[in-house]
């Protein structure tokens, strides 16, 4: 099972989430943001990071990248594609994902352990996961405040597209405590707590963020 | 070499926590008399020979803006 | 006009700004007589910025030469006077560490100054060519409820954060202390460690004639010019803004493409020698460059990649504009060298190359506008011996002695607990990402960080940084020893052997005669305590001038300690999981109230003699505690220090909410509150095992109690339910700059995002 | 109400990574004939009855700016 994970200059969890695809049991395709063409993989995940510094709006350069293009048109078909953090910023600003994330309510940068709902089991990365299950993953961002207008967020739970919520205390003034959404297919998924930082009992709050890799995993072999 | 300003400003509907910081300090240092404060973008472009209108757009709604929470007002001005 | 070299020579009697630039008469004349001649403006530009206080150590060199002559450490790869020093870890891994200070520049812009001091240090350990991997700070400001400490913490805070999260370099551990004696002149230490391969350390040295000088990363802007001489070795006075020079802006996003640009220019060897820009920048890069190297260097400097197009020459050479580095290129490398920066949308521009004269020469579209020897910018500035004298005051300080008994030991620890420096510090840490990089085995509020650097043999670094300047203010040998012997005991407290130590000494200006004995007696404690331990000095950063007026801060020498942990899974953490385990205390408790937190929040009081230092004692309980670590004999571990056993307690139950019966006996008020050095409270379920052991270490144990319950119980003596125990600790921070679940209302300045 | 807009903008001398990483990405976009870019902030303030001037100015350069390293521009206007 081959599962990219690309570095845009600014990357910064693209180690980790490599780390998490591996201790998962897949093979990591390194991808570089500057490359056009997309290599076969089955997967591609975007990492946290400050890809071109946050600068401008988080994500919004990164989206913009050439090997973006490549991925938006894969993901289109039908490939599954993760955004954490950084990545899931990068996704909304690709269009890939509705909503916008903004600068946190509080206005600082926040970093701690967050307890999360899974609310669809059904994604081609929560299928670990069984609905209503409760994990402790960490949180850190300073822009992840989730957005939209009230009617968009009413059909954006109408379609049950919300994959996980903050559960006990929201970290960053998301509304509607949205920590994660999906595409319609369900194949395109973004969150803003870190699962590659809960894949190892010695570094991270728990183990509970493996379920993301083995996931996909699961549902490329099935 | 002319100048263009385009300022981004969010969309009423988007809450701005910012701005509210921003007015919070203001009153607590007795402005009273502002009564609202929205933070937005202002951005200064250098643009060599005449601008393309329909370009500058397009960069200002497509790059320098989220359509989906932001606004923009495009200044074209030659100084 | 331009002023070049031959012009020099012939207006020898032109006036020369040099008193503006921070240069003593004295100092001039022998720049004079160093160049035979007048210097030009560039020349006196570099001369001036490299012989500041903040470049040259001028007041300090001479008592820092004693870390030099601590005996040779094994472990020790490069020691101090390179950029930073080198320590073996083991299995072929050196590990290098330093902390600096940005305290001036992050009093005139919290946020920026803070970020740039971040900057600043990450770029000392990228020149040894090893991957930073975390960082760490310590912070003093003025009082907690100061008006200006509401300006100037969040804005610190936010740029620690701002520059190490865009770095991706996790924030392992730190300080946050308050005291009034910081109200005008904050501290901003910051720490950063880096790893690499034993062959992989670089050098700051330029050899090789016709090797090519590059200088990469930022543009070079006008942001601060003279802020070497100015900013960091003057003292500030009541001037408002006008008056203070412009700050540097940072960029960490530029940085962390240098990081990543070095890196594989490192991996693929095309580098004989790197040194970055930090103060003083291009006049002390290639001055110590080409002083380092057997030969000398050309530089032209019109070449220099400019964000301002109207800057001189002399300003092109003080300039401070952050994330630039300079390396040393063999021609035949130069092409793959500028390939790797364009990859990582670095500018690098070839600007000189090493010669095989003995002259360092600058010349400015081809006129020649420096000519001079490097080693005389670089080493050979001025060297004081300032007179010194104990303080009038510390016969008085020390005969005033603090009282011994508490009238409420509730009320006081409350009191003690909830108390800006013993109050919980998550508002401040949660905006640091600690996770970054996946390898953070242990970070805040663990006495030390803990960083795993390999993944298959679960070889990890552990780190602690500690600053009691109370102690020091009432004897700076006994408080440089004290803050050794803290950081030391940190460490061990998490299974690793302590290995080698870095500093900051944080103090007011030398030319008081009485703070100048405070820098030599702290200096002289911290050698002492070195040797004593059997650890090296691999560097550490002097900052003078700390003070608002004549005021003075009380001596601060930050101490920070390494340690090498052979096996990361066995590491011990602090906190109180689960009930039914002993409670036991490690070492033994004096009546020592002497600067202590209690004496300090309770008594407003600072007199007397700190606690005794007792080194034989830290080793034996450090040693213990590496072998109860590998044994897996506790549970958890937890040192003591400020607010004694009171504050250890509390720390240890609140982290998980399990709570303690404990019992203590003789002098309740020195049992709960003194500051004896040596101690840990451990918990274990195996108590014999651990008694056996610590019997074996020649340390003394005492049982105290059992984990288990809401709420902490001291026997017969006072009972501390969890909830409000929690309440009263985790409010302070939040009361005072804001409850992070508010919209606050200090809106973090600079132009660089927070998020 | 009167509205007031502040522009704040960082003074000439200090650098722009912001603006910097902006300017790139339009290169790399194919918009060139965008050779500088500025990026500061954009405050929209509604205030009660007549604006006092000198309040505002006061307003704009020491909370809205930080003096140190920013520059504003105060636009007074009624709509
Ligand atoms: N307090 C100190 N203890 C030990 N070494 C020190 C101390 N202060 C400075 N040094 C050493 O002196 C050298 C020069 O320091 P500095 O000019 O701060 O280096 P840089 O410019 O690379 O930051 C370094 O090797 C540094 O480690
Ligand atoms: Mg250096």
């Amino acid at each position: 099972m081959r599962i990219g994970v690309v570095t845009f200059p600014g990357s910064l969890d693209d180690v980790d989430a490599a780390r998490a695809v591996r201790l998962a049991g897949g093979e990591v395709v390194p991808l570089w943001h500057a490359d056009a063409d997309l290599p076969a993989v089955d997967a591609v995940v975007l990492p946290g990071g400050f890809s071109y510094g946050d600068y401008l709006r988080a994500g919004a350069i990164a989206a913009r990248q050439p090997l973006m293009r490549a991925v938006v048109d894969r993901a289109h078909a039908g490939m599954p594609v993760l955004g954490i953090c950084n990545g899931f910023q990068v996704l909304c600003e690709a269009g890939l994902l509705p909503g916008a994330l903004t600068r946190n309510g509080h206005l600082h940068f926040r970093n701690r352990d967050q307890a999360l709902l899974v609310e669809r089991a059904d994604t081609a990365w929560t299928s670990s996961y069984a609905q209503g299950q409760t994990i402790v993953v960490p949180v850190k961002n300073g822009e992840g405040r989730y957005v939209g207008s009230d009617a968009d967020l009413d059909r954006l739970e109408g379609e049950g597209r919300v994959v996980v919520r903050y559960a006990g205390g929201n970290p960053n003034g998301s509304s509607r405590d949205i920590a994660g959404v999906t595409s319609a297919d369900g194949r395109v998924v973004g969150l803003m707590p870190h699962p590659e930082h809960a894949v190892e009992e010695l570094t991270g709050p728990s183990v509970d963020g493996l379920g993301f890799f083995t996931s996909v995993l699961e549902g490329v072999l099935s | 070499m002319p100048r263009v300003v385009v300022d981004v400003v969010l969309k009423p509907e988007i809450s701005d926590p910012q701005g509210q910081a921003v007015l919070g300090a203001l009153g607590r240092l007795g402005h009273t008399g502002v009564t609202g404060v929205r933070q937005g973008k202002h951005f200064v472009l250098d643009v060599e020979g005449t601008p393309d209108e329909a370009e500058l757009r397009e960069i200002a709604e497509n790059l320098l803006a989220n359509p989906v929470i932001e606004d923009v007002e495009l200044h074209l001005s030659e100084d | 006009m331009i002023d070049t070299v031959s012009h020099a020579g012939e207006t020898p009697d032109e006036e020369q700004p040099y008193r503006e630039l921070g240069l003593r008469d004295e100092e001039y004349l022998r720049i004079r007589d160093i160049l035979g001649r007048r210097p030009t403006t560039a020349e006196l530009a570099m001369y001036s910025v490299m012989w500041s206080e903040h470049c040259s150590y001028k007041s300090s060199k001479v008592h820092l030469r004693t870390f030099g002559d601590l005996p040779r450490s094994e472990a020790l790869l490069v020691g101090m006077g390179e950029n930073a020093g080198v320590v073996d870890v083991g299995d072929g891994y050196a590990v290098t560490f330093k902390v600096e200070s940005h305290n001036h520049p992050s009093y005139v812009e919290p946020y920026q100054g803070a970020a740039t001091g971040v900057g600043g240090i990450v770029r000392d350990i990228l020149t040894m060519g090893a991957r930073p991997v975390a960082v760490m700070d310590s912070l003093r400001f003025g009082r907690a409820d100061a008006p200006d400490t509401a300006r100037v913490l969040p804005g610190v805070v936010a740029g620690v954060g701002g520059y190490g999260n865009c770095l991706g370099l996790p924030n392992i551990g730190g300080e946050i202390l308050f005291d009034d004696c910081y109200a005008g002149n904050p501290l901003v230490n910051a720490l950063c460690v880096g790893v690499m391969k034993h062959e992989d350390v670089r050098l700051a040295k330029a050899e090789g004639v016709g090797n090519k000088v590059v200088l990469f990363g930022a543009r070079t802007g006008g942001d601060g010019i003279g802020g070497v001489s100015v900013l960091a070795s003057e003292t500030f006075d009541e001037h408002g803004p006008a008056k203070r020079p412009s700050v540097q802006v940072g960029d960490p996003f530029t940085e962390k493409l240098l990081i990543e640009a070095c890196l594989e220019i490192f991996a693929a060897d095309l580098v004989t020698g790197i040194q970055d820009l930090g103060g003083a920048g291009l006049s002390c890069a290639t001055s110590e460059l080409a002083a380092a190297g057997s030969g000398g260097m050309r530089i032209d400097l019109e070449t220099v990649p400019l964000r301002d197009s109207t800057l001189t020459a002399a300003e092109i050479l003080m300039s401070e504009s952050q994330e630039r580095m300079c390396a040393i290129v063999e021609p035949a490398k130069v092409e793959e060298f500028l390939a790797v920066c364009a990859k990582w949308d670095v500018l690098a521009t070839v600007i000189g190359e090493v010669t095989d004269g003995d002259r360092l020469l600058i010349d400015w579209h081809g006129e020649r506008i420096v000519d001079v020897p490097p080693r005389t910018v670089a080493h050979d500035g001025p060297v004081y011996e300032r007179p010194y004298h104990r303080p009038a005051d510390l016969d008085d300080l020390q005969a005033d002695l603090p009282p011994t008994a508490s009238a409420d030991l509730r009320a006081d620890w409350l009191a003690v607990v909830g108390s800006p420096d013993g109050c919980d510090k998550s508002w401040v840490t949660e905006q640091y990402d600690r996770y970054v990089q996946g390898n953070t085995v242990l970070a805040q509020p663990e006495d030390a960080g803990l960083v795993r650097i390999d993944e298959t043999t679960h070889r990890g670094i552990a780190l602690a940084l500690d600053g009691n300047a109370r102690f020091a203010r009432l004897d700076p040998y006994t408080g440089a020893q004290l803050n050794l012997a803290e950081a030391y005991r940190n460490v061990a407290v998490s299974g690793a052997v302590p290995l080698a130590v870095t500093n900051c000494l944080n103090f007011g200006s030398p030319e008081e005669p009485e703070v100048m004995w405070q820098f030599a007696e702290a200096v002289r404690g911290l050698a002492d305590g070195c040797r004593a331990l059997g650890l090296p000095v691999t560097g550490g950063n002097v900052s003078l001038y700390n003070q608002t007026g004549d005021v003075a801060i009380n001596p601060t020498p930050v101490i920070g300690v390494l340690g090498v942990h052979d096996d990361v899974r066995t590491r011990v953490r602090g906190g109180w999981r689960a009930a039914g385990e002993t409670v036991l205390l490690l070492g033994e408790t004096r009546p020592e109230f002497g600067g202590s937190a209690w004496a300090g929040v309770v008594h407003g009081h600072l007199g007397g003699l700190p606690p005794r230092v007792d080194l034989d004692a830290e080793r034996a309980l450090a040693g213990l505690l590496a072998h109860l670590a590998a044994d897996g004999a506790v549970t958890s571990a937890h040192d003591l220090a400020d607010g004694g056993l009171a504050q250890a307690l509390t720390e240890s139950a609140l982290r998980y909410g399990t709570g303690a019966t404990v019992r203590v006996v003789g002098d309740t008020t020195a049992a709960l509150f003194a500051e004896s050095v040596a101690r840990a409270v451990v918990t274990t379920t195996d108590p014999a095992a651990v008694r056996a052991a610590a019997e074996a270490a020649g340390v003394p144990v005492t049982e105290l109690g059992t984990t288990g319950g809401d709420a902490l119980v001291v026997e017969g003596v006072l009972e501390l339910p969890l909830a409000e125990l929690r309440s009263t600790w985790t409010r302070t921070l939040p009361d005072l700059f804001g409850h992070p679940e508010d919209v606050v209302g200090a809106v973090p300045t600079g132009a660089v995002p927070t998020s």
